[in-house]
């Protein structure tokens, strides 16, 4: 995803005609102005509630956060282990297509895909979480640092996004977990946390430039409110919409990272579970075994889009200015 | 994915069964014959093979040090001697005849006289000297000097000491001389290598990039245009050949980073000849028929499914606790059920390894290594004697491997074993380079490698691997006794003499257990509906002069 | 020979998720030549889409005409074909809109812009569409013409931007020119120089102009006739001094009256209308103006009055713009302070 | 407008300076394990005298900074060095690829471009429809779906199966062979280049054009009587297609940065291949060289881009250069 050059001077967001409030507004927005006087949160759920897709990723992730959480808890019993093996049985319980035993079939070393499948959900929402949590950390100081010091310190910092956007995205993780060492899970949230925050950090900027110039900013700092308290209770609020939204497709895109990593041999290490791992396994099954690598895309697939569709819902209820 | 590209090794050396090119598998060329080949019988002649290969760094002999790159060698070049694609017997190329002293430290080398470049010019024996020497110059860094290790004057020459190899001489333009450090009476073997090829000095000096890609030999074939890169090699049919002509008119060396999708263009009918990736075999079989010998393909009995000379074993750092104990090595190697490896990771292709030294190999003894075996009481009483009974106080081992899904299926067995009898193995992956890094300079306590034969002498699997003065003995085995069989087998000129020295050799390592066979490889590969008596070879070398191309004069 | 422009019953509803807005919702009126009708009402009365209902240029859907006519010179563009409604947009009937900062093309050339409509309905050449459009910028005020034809809109300033938006409507000497708030974006200053352009442009080329502002004094100073618009609905219709010196139509009054007053004794004070406008989908039963009106009875609640014609020429839909003592109780009663 | 170019170039250096900064450090000894001296020379047995030499060739006795000096210095000459593995010079090796993933990446842009603005306009125009839902659901997916599946995907289906059923079928890797012509070669890794990008420009064709057809002179462009079509053809694409051009020209950026996935799962011999290859193969020349020039192709793309968006769009021209 590139990212679009600097805003047009004069130009208008596309949704912003219809809360415009000045007279003679254009016929269509009359509608819009009924019924309104809820808090915005309030209009946002809802309107994020009426998105049917929305929702519908909303439920998808809610049920795979849900399944890896408390995988734990029943899958081994039920499912089989995803990792151990019986070596005694394992040749005759190998590549089993789906049956009431097996949901969705074994691998060749006669592992429960299902039960994998569910514990490579965990393994790709964890790289989503924790890489878009150090994304948000990082980007979120250098976004307030370079906003409201400024001068020289803005310069540097937002250089610096520079030279990270700079990267191909894929072709540096990739780059840069070769270089760390592939198979640290650790490895893997940092490349893709340290290659995310420019976006944050310009997003964050970006707001706290416009609200810092505020009255009540220097009202509140008058009345010497910390410099960390005017950021949180005054800043942040305003940010939040944007952030929110570009978090969350941000866990959509580590997913995928994570996925070509594992692909590519540098990611999750098996014998745990990965999707993109074993989609890498099942390269040679295309024709003898296919719910190898139906499986585990349809997993990325589908949380991916649960992301994506999440994030439109979200940009949508809460007003967000397409940034694409 | 890591598989493909020869990686493996990066600089190591001999024969290191190079990662994923060996994955390969055999499986029992047992099955009797279900289809007379060759269709019709008549041999046409013309049309271009396309042939898949991994892609290689080097296709010229003095750096070529990846199979991919010796196939190529192979058609372009030819050694001195040269073995059978069938059978590994040893026959002469561009020397007629030869002889040695006896101890077996200087050889004399024959040349026929008419072996011709590329070029036109005639091979002489200055040109084996110049090429040898090239190998062996540090300033061009090439990783197959081990060859020619054994070669007086070849130490001085690596340190830069001295320009020449003062043990390699041409006495006249058909009379190579070469005397050895020290008695080997496999040296005969040794020189059949492919890449001990000569080379036109006057081309490298005119050019030395252009002959990188575009090399010129002495071989059945010649390089038509320089080598694409990551795309393919072209060769064709050198006219005025003295030896037998191959039938088709040329082949075409197609680079596949991975053989998956070399398969799926085998499937789509633009490859003749390609590896078999894994978890396609079954159904190949099915669908292409089996070569009843393993080795040759023929129309209606396509899949190649030969043993390797080659073998895949875990390393057992000796030198560290816990496995300077030889029952804790004991226990290992016999807690590990081979026959699954070989059934669920090799499709049956592979046969697991009952000795060091695989089947082909002349010196082979069935079961010679008692402890490879699969028998978890035997190995539970073997830790209880080392002092951990059921595993108890056994620390939690680290078990190292270059990734890549083939090792990694094989260690997640290895694994799921060794937790049977009590022992906890985590892993510790990395890329190639790094991994035998660690192997090399001993921080590791359970590794593993692959072993293949550069020629087809049971010396190359002995020595490398279990003689303590062994660049390649990464266990770090220290047997004083076995040294000096060893050594003592080296200078033994009678064939069948030296076999059984190196036999009793074997034998004595095995009561050790110094390294833990795991299986023996195969080749699985595959070839098209057109191609006729097209042979792959134990020694995974192709044999591009006796198979002919069905139909192709038409196209 | 039947009007210039004849609108008659026009209901103009758009078909929203929410419910049908009523945004014009039964107006008539008819316009001569040379003639000039000015159309009031505060923000969301209907008038911008009953301008916009002329030209054809309301979305649809999700807008929809679900009764009503209107005619051009007798015939009802209503059931022309999309091309022969093209074919009289631009060049028999034109238009100016409210903000000439976002109504002109950014990419554009200005003289391009105002050359597009000469070429499209004149078949002129680029090359004499162009100098008419030069011709053009002259003729609306524009200092060095030829220049500045060839500049882009965002370097001209906002009133320079509405003349060229007049000079691109005038391009085809248009037999009715629609005004939809002209004025309302630009300062004072440049308004009254708009304004008088515009009454300029009349006297030589003879054109009838609707003229739409939310300002009474605008329309008063154009104006032949007016209509007063109310939540989709004419509340009065009448020549422009009737409706001024003698409104009818509470609703009217208040408009009035929230005039800036250069006479009052009151210093000017201002008495805006109080209350909102309703909501187009949910209009108050009876008379839409009633729960704002300072006057409205029971009646007002419950029944919807209809524009009756009270004197000749000037009609209210008020029921009591008959009765001479609610006339009285008219803050502009007698004497017609304008 | 020539002030304006040297001004993006000259901001373009501390950006480029600041790569090269980390593409050293990753591949210098403090950060990477391993002997350097191991890594160029291999595993061979060498003498010290040797070892002495190949550190004093590659100044690997001098200061960080010194080898940094001196590896700028021969960056700016076009000398990356000489790869561990192939014993060549990189820039060669890299020149062989480059062409490849251009071509390759050149072909998704069409692709990209010609799908994704039609899904975009089709999609704005009839906004709401069938066909919008069709658009908005496809593109989410296809943003979503990992290219190296989709690419797995595509070459059983049209390659294999294809060719099984009897049907016209394409090749499943690599840019020649004996059945295809070359341009055949590239359908299939072009989409599957293309795929993501082509959503994203289908969105954004949407999103613009939609604006922009709300915008106030597109209503006076119907009022001078010009067709719906015509309307939005001759007032509306410009305008929209300004955001539009230049997410394609920074999308070829991404795209020739973004083929190794690609490049792997067809066998397509370009950088990201070859840059993938030297990863596993720890050959850091190759993988820091691979990746300056893929990330100097990009800023030189993206310059052009901003370069002809300020000749695209009049507005930008005039601010920009009154600054």
């Amino acid at each position: 995803m590139a990212e679009a050059p600097e805003q047009i001077p004069g130009e208008r967001s596309a949704r912003g005609a219809g809360t415009d409030s000045s007279m003679g507004r254009p016929p269509l927005s009359i509608a819009e102005s009924v019924g309104k006087g809820r808090t915005l949160r309030g209009d946002a759920w809802r309107r994020l509630r009426k998105n049917r897709l929305a929702v519908a990723g909303l439920v998808w992730v809610a049920i795979m956060v849900l399944l890896a959480v408390s995988a734990d808890l029943w899958v081994p019993r039920y499912l089989g282990d995803p990792v151990d093996i019986d070596t005694t049985q394992a040749a005759s319980q190998s590549l089993q297509p789906p049956s009431w035993d097996h949901l969705l079939g074994t691998d060749r070393m006669s592992r429960d895909i299902a039960s994998r499948i569910i514990y490579g959900a965990r393994a790709s929402l964890l790289v989503g979480a924790v890489a878009v949590g150090i994304m948000l950390v990082i980007g979120l100081v250098m976004g307030a640092v370079a906003a409201y010091y400024g001068g020289i310190w803005d310069s540097i910092i937002m250089r610096a996004a520079d030279i990270f956007l700079a990267f191909p995205y894929v072709l540096f993780a990739i780059v840069l977990v070769g270089v760390m060492g592939g198979g640290s899970p650790t490895n893997v949230f940092l490349a893709i946390g340290l290659l995310g925050w420019p976006g944050i950090a310009r997003i964050f900027r970006g707001s706290v430039l416009a609200v810092r110039e505020n009255e009540y900013v220097d009202a509140a700092r008058a009345m010497g409110a910390s410099t960390p308290r005017i950021l949180f209770r005054h800043i942040m609020p305003n940010a939040i919409a944007p952030l929110v939204v570009y978090a969350t497709m941000s866990i959509g895109v580590a997913i995928l990272a994570e996925a070509a990593l594992s692909f590519l041999g540098m990611g999750v290490q098996p014998p745990a579970p990965s999707w993109g791992g074993m989609l890498s396994e099942a390269r040679g099954y295309l024709f003898t075994a296919p719910w190898l690598m139906v499986y585990p895309g349809i997993g990325i697939l589908t949380t991916v889009l649960a992301f994506v569709l999440l994030g439109d819902g979200l940009r949508d209820a809460l007003d967000v200015r397409k940034k694409e | 994915m890591v598989r493909t590209r020869k990686p493996a090794l990066y600089g190591i050396i001999p024969a290191l069964l190079l990662t994923g090119v060996l994955l390969a598998m055999t499986a029992c060329g047992q099955e009797p014959t279900t289809s007379t080949t060759a269709a019709g019988g008549e041999i046409q002649k013309g049309g271009t093979l396309v042939y898949q290969i991994g892609n290689p760094s080097f296709i010229e002999p003095t750096q070529a040090f990846e199979s991919e790159g010796i196939e190529i060698v192979q058609a372009v070049f030819d050694s001195l001697v040269q073995f059978d694609y069938l059978t590994n017997e040893l026959a002469p190329d561009v020397a007629a005849s030869w002889e040695a002293n006896e101890d077996a430290s200087v050889w004399t080398f024959h040349l026929s006289g008419e072996s011709t470049f590329h070029n036109g010019r005639k091979v002489t024996a200055a040109d084996f000297k110049y090429a040898w020497e090239r190998i062996c110059d540090p300033v061009n860094k090439s990783n197959i000097s081990y060859h020619l290790s054994a070669v007086k004057g070849f130490d001085e020459m690596g340190e830069g000491a001295a320009t020449e190899l003062s043990g390699v001489k041409a006495i006249d333009d058909e009379t190579l001389e070469v005397t050895l450090s020290y008695g080997y009476g496999d040296f005969e073997y040794v020189v059949g290598h492919p890449c001990l090829c000569p080379i036109p000095k006057e081309e490298v000096e005119k050019d030395a990039a252009a002959f990188a890609l575009k090399p010129i030999g002495n071989g059945p074939f010649m390089v038509s245009e320089p080598w694409a890169a990551s795309r393919y090699v072209r060769v064709v049919k050198y006219p005025d050949y003295k030896g037998t002509q191959p039938n088709i008119d040329g082949v075409e060396f197609k680079i596949f980073e991975d053989v998956e999708t070399a398969y799926l263009g085998f499937q789509a009918g633009s490859i003749d000849s390609t590896q078999i990736p894994p978890g396609n075999v079954n159904a190949a079989k099915t669908a292409y028929g089996v070569s009843p010998d393993g080795y040759t393909s023929n129309p209606g009995a396509q899949v190649q499914l030969g043993p390797e000379l080659a073998i895949y074993y875990m390393l057992l750092n000796n030198e560290a606790e816990p496995f300077d104990d030889p029952d804790v090595r004991r226990a290992v190697s016999l807690a590990i059920n081979r026959q699954a490896i070989c059934d669920i990771v090799h499709e049956g292709v592979r046969k697991p390894a009952d000795s060091f030294i695989p089947p082909g190999v002349a010196g082979y003894v069935p079961e010679a290594w008692a402890y490879s075996k699969y028998d978890v009481e035997a190995a539970k009483e073997h830790l209880a004697k080392a002092g951990y009974p059921d595993g108890a106080g056994f620390p939690i081992i680290k078990l190292s491997f270059n990734s890549g899904p083939g090792h990694e299926d094989i260690m997640t067995l290895v694994q799921a074993d060794l937790k049977a009898i009590g022992v906890t193995a985590e892993f510790d992956v990395s890329d190639a380079p790094t991994y035998w890094d660690k192997v090399q300079n001993g921080n590791y306590q359970i590794g593993r490698s692959g072993w293949g034969a550069d020629y087809p002498i049971i010396d190359s699997f002995v020595y490398s691997n279990l003689a303590s003065t062994s660049a390649d003995n990464f266990a770090n085995y220290n047997n004083p006794a076995l040294d000096e069989v060893i050594t003592a087998a080296r200078q033994i000129k009678a064939t069948d003499e030296r076999i059984k020295k190196y036999e009793e050799a074997v034998a004595m390592a095995g009561e050790d257990c110094p390294v833990v066979p795991i299986t023996f490889y195969a080749h699985s590969r595959v070839g098209s509906a057109r191609l006729h008596d097209f042979v792959h070879g134990g020694l995974g070398m192709s044999d591009f002069v006796s198979c002919w191309l069905e139909g192709a004069a038409a196209q | 020979m039947p009007p210039l422009m004849e609108v008659d019953d026009l209901r103009m509803h758009f078909f929203t998720r929410d419910g049908v807005v009523k945004a014009v919702d039964g107006v008539s009126f008819a316009l001569e030549a040379g003639q000039t009708l000015g159309m009031v009402g505060e923000s969301g009365s209907g008038k911008s889409v009953t301008a916009l209902s002329l030209m054809r240029l309301v979305p649809e859907p999700p807008g929809k005409v679900v009764s009503g006519d209107i005619r051009f010179k007798g015939e009802s563009i209503l059931r022309m074909s999309e091309k022969e409604q093209g074919r009289l947009r631009g060049d028999r009937i034109a238009m100016i809109f409210q903000d000439p900062m976002t109504s002109l093309n950014p990419v554009h050339r200005i003289g391009r812009q105002i050359a597009e409509p000469l070429r499209l309905h004149k078949g002129a050449s680029k090359k004499e569409a162009w100098g008419a459009a030069v011709e053009l910028l002259a003729q609306v005020g524009i200092p060095q013409p030829a220049e500045r034809a060839w500049d882009y809109p965002h370097e001209f300033s906002g009133g320079m931007r509405q003349r060229a938006m007049i000079a691109m409507a005038l391009a085809c000497d248009p037999e009715v020119l629609i005004a939809d708030e002209p004025t309302t974006a630009l300062d004072v200053t440049i308004q009254a120089q708009i304004l008088e352009l515009m009454r300029e442009i009349q006297a030589r080329t003879g054109s009838a102009i609707i003229m739409i502002s939310h300002d009474l004094g605008v329309v008063a100073d154009i104006a032949d006739h007016v209509l007063v618009m109310y939540a989709g609905k004419a509340v009065e219709f009448g020549a422009a001094d009737e409706v001024f010196c003698r409104p009818l139509h509470p609703y009217t009054w208040g408009l009035l009256e929230s005039l800036p007053r250069h006479d009052a004794d009151d210093g000017g004070r201002l008495s805006p209308i109080k209350g909102q406008p309703p909501s187009l989908i949910n209009l108050p039963s009876g008379c839409a103006f009633s729960p704002r009106c300072a006057y409205a009875t029971e009646r007002c609640c419950s029944e919807a009055p209809h524009l009756v014609e009270i004197d000749s020429g000037h009609s209210s839909a008020c029921h009591f713009s008959a009765d001479k003592d609610f006339l009285n109780r008219s803050p502009h009663s007698a004497t017609g302070k304008l | 407008m020539l002030a304006y170019i040297a001004r993006r170039v000259v901001q373009m250096i501390p950006v480029f300076i600041g790569i090269t900064v980390i593409l050293f450090l990753i591949r210098s000894p403090a950060i990477v394990p391993g002997d350097p001296v191991r890594m160029i020379v291999g595993e061979r047995a060498i003498s010290q005298a040797l070892y002495d030499q190949v550190v004093k060739e590659n100044a690997l006795d001098k200061p960080l900074y010194y080898q940094y000096g001196r590896y700028l210095t021969r960056l700016v000459q076009g000398d990356l060095g000489d790869s561990y593995q192939l014993k060549r010079p990189v820039t060669h090796i890299l020149f062989e690829k480059l062409p490849n993933t251009l071509k390759l990446a050149l072909v998704a842009l069409l692709i990209e471009t010609v799908i994704g603005l039609a899904a975009g306009i089709l999609s704005a125009v009839k906004k709401y429809s069938f066909w919008d839902m069709l658009v908005t659901l496809s593109t989410a997916i296809l943003v979503s779906v990992p290219v190296f599946w989709l690419g797995m995907g595509l070459q059983v289906l049209f390659g294999v199966k294809f060719k099984q059923w009897g049907l016209p079928y394409l090749p499943v890797y690599d840019m020649t062979s004996r059945d295809f012509s070359t341009v055949v070669h590239f359908i299939m890794p072009g989409f599957t280049l293309a795929s993501a990008s082509m959503a994203y420009a289908a969105r954004i064709t949407r999103s613009q054009l939609l604006e922009v057809m709300g915008q106030d002179y597109m209503r006076t462009a119907a009022a001078k009587g010009l067709s719906r079509r015509d309307v939005i053809w001759k007032h509306g694409m410009k305008n929209a297609m300004i955001p539009v051009v230049t997410f394609l020209g920074m999308d070829l950026g991404a795209m020739v940065g973004g083929t190794i996935l690609t490049e792997m799962v067809f066998n397509w011999p370009g950088v990201g291949l070859e840059i993938y290859n030297a990863i596993q193969l720890r050959d850091w020349p190759i993988v820091t060289g691979g990746v300056i020039v893929i990330v100097f192709m990009v800023m030189i793309i993206n310059l052009i881009v901003d370069i002809s968006y300020a000749f695209l769009d009049p507005r930008i021209r005039y601010t920009k250069a009154v600054k």
